[in-house]
């Protein structure tokens, strides 16, 4: 397990190589990468702001990391997530998991990336025309991290 | 105790953190007190729903004691992703 | 929408690059990498042949990309599936989805590798110490696929 | 007709493609018909159950006809992916 908090932009093969080069017990590898758009509804976003909380949100990664190994059989899981300045196109995060069997593999990465919308200390600040607007929590975000819990919904 | 703020508490109030002496036994306390400072506090605190307080970086209520507690933060929802 | 069946291996980074690279409208990417795993059960494989129908398994690959693209809203997808001759460790199979939202791009590489199981004319031979056997069609592939019919699971 | 044979069909019927002039009027017509030339047929075609077939690159069923079909194509469920 690897849990980055960078500015730095990553690379999604040189990240998914480091989890995989001289293995042969890996059956399914999923990455997710999260990037910034250009539009919010109907406006247009010209860059974008990350802020976090040091110290946090490394734990907090490493924790929503950890619940998802006790879940599903993970050979390596990979989260990357950006802080700073970012523009629309540019990557904000990375969430890799490899397992034997693809449907966990999947629901692992799924998984991470619900929880750490909700329980990752990161705030978006979009670049919109005339200034900048704190990104809402979304509703839809909590019902998704809510799934999650019992009954459990995975187990293929 | 060390208070930090985060997004817009941090810009409503004007700073990221500062160095806080209190005998608040709550957060909730605490939140009065700082509430009561001026109207940047005012209008960061305004609506306590809208915001979420970590305890030494572990998230927490705000009826939680302080006794012990190092780090207060004060943030809205988490936005990442 | 872009599908390749070739015996080379391919390079995941440089695929996503030519999915999302210059565009900033994509909010999400999802990929899943199959992979030559060195067990099967309990049976230790060095090896496994990709066998393929030509012709049919272009068009099979195309009509599911095509089904997919129908159910969530896609802004690329990239399917390539290899052949022929493979060693544990190597890559199978890579399916990539770009979309606006993130569980549009989730379930889109699901749907498309749950279909390409029971509909793209494939078939795996594993080398076990001794020979070769052809791999079963496994139930939980044909469920995997079945879960996809109506009700629709996902509109999120 | 063009027949093709993939996987396990093709190892046991030891070719992967011929030529097959017939008059079967159906999948399950042409298969009675192979089974019957000898016993690597015979073994190839023995639980059809086990057999998918394709019309001109099409899944089809067993009872479907052959008028006008060009190419016929027999093999096990899929295991790609």
């Amino acid at each position: 397990m690897s849990v980055s908090v960078q500015e730095a932009d990553f690379d999604i093969g040189t990240e998914v190589a480091g989890m995989t080069d001289g293995r042969s017990d890996i059956g399914a590898l999923v990455t997710f990468t999260g990037l910034v758009r250009d539009m919010a509804g109907d406006a247009r976003i010209d860059g974008m702001t990350l802020e976090h909380y040091p110290g946090m949100t490394e734990q907090a990664l490493i924790d929503i990391v950890a619940e998802a190994q006790t879940r599903w059989p993970l050979q390596a899981v990979r989260v990357i997530h950006r802080h700073g300045s970012l523009e629309p196109g540019d990557r904000i995060v990375l969430v890799a998991t490899a397992s034997p069997h693809r449907a966990a593999a999947f629901a692992a990465a799924e998984f991470i990336m619900d929880y750490l919308k909700t329980r990752a200390p990161f705030w978006k600040k979009e670049g919109v025309p005339g200034g900048g607007r704190w990104v809402d929590a979304r509703d839809a975000d909590a019902s998704a991290e809510a799934r999650w819990q019992s009954p459990q919904p995975l187990s293929k | 105790m060390d208070v930090l703020y985060f997004a817009w508490v941090r810009e409503r109030i004007g700073l990221p953190r500062e160095t806080v002496e209190t005998e608040a036994a709550s957060v909730a306390e605490l939140v009065e007190e700082l509430r009561g400072r001026d109207p940047r506090y005012a209008a960061a605190f305004e609506d306590v729903s809208a915001l979420r307080v970590a305890l030494d970086q572990a998230m927490a209520d705000f009826d939680a004691p302080l006794a012990g507690v190092r780090e207060v933060a004060f943030f809205p929802p988490m936005t990442g992703g």
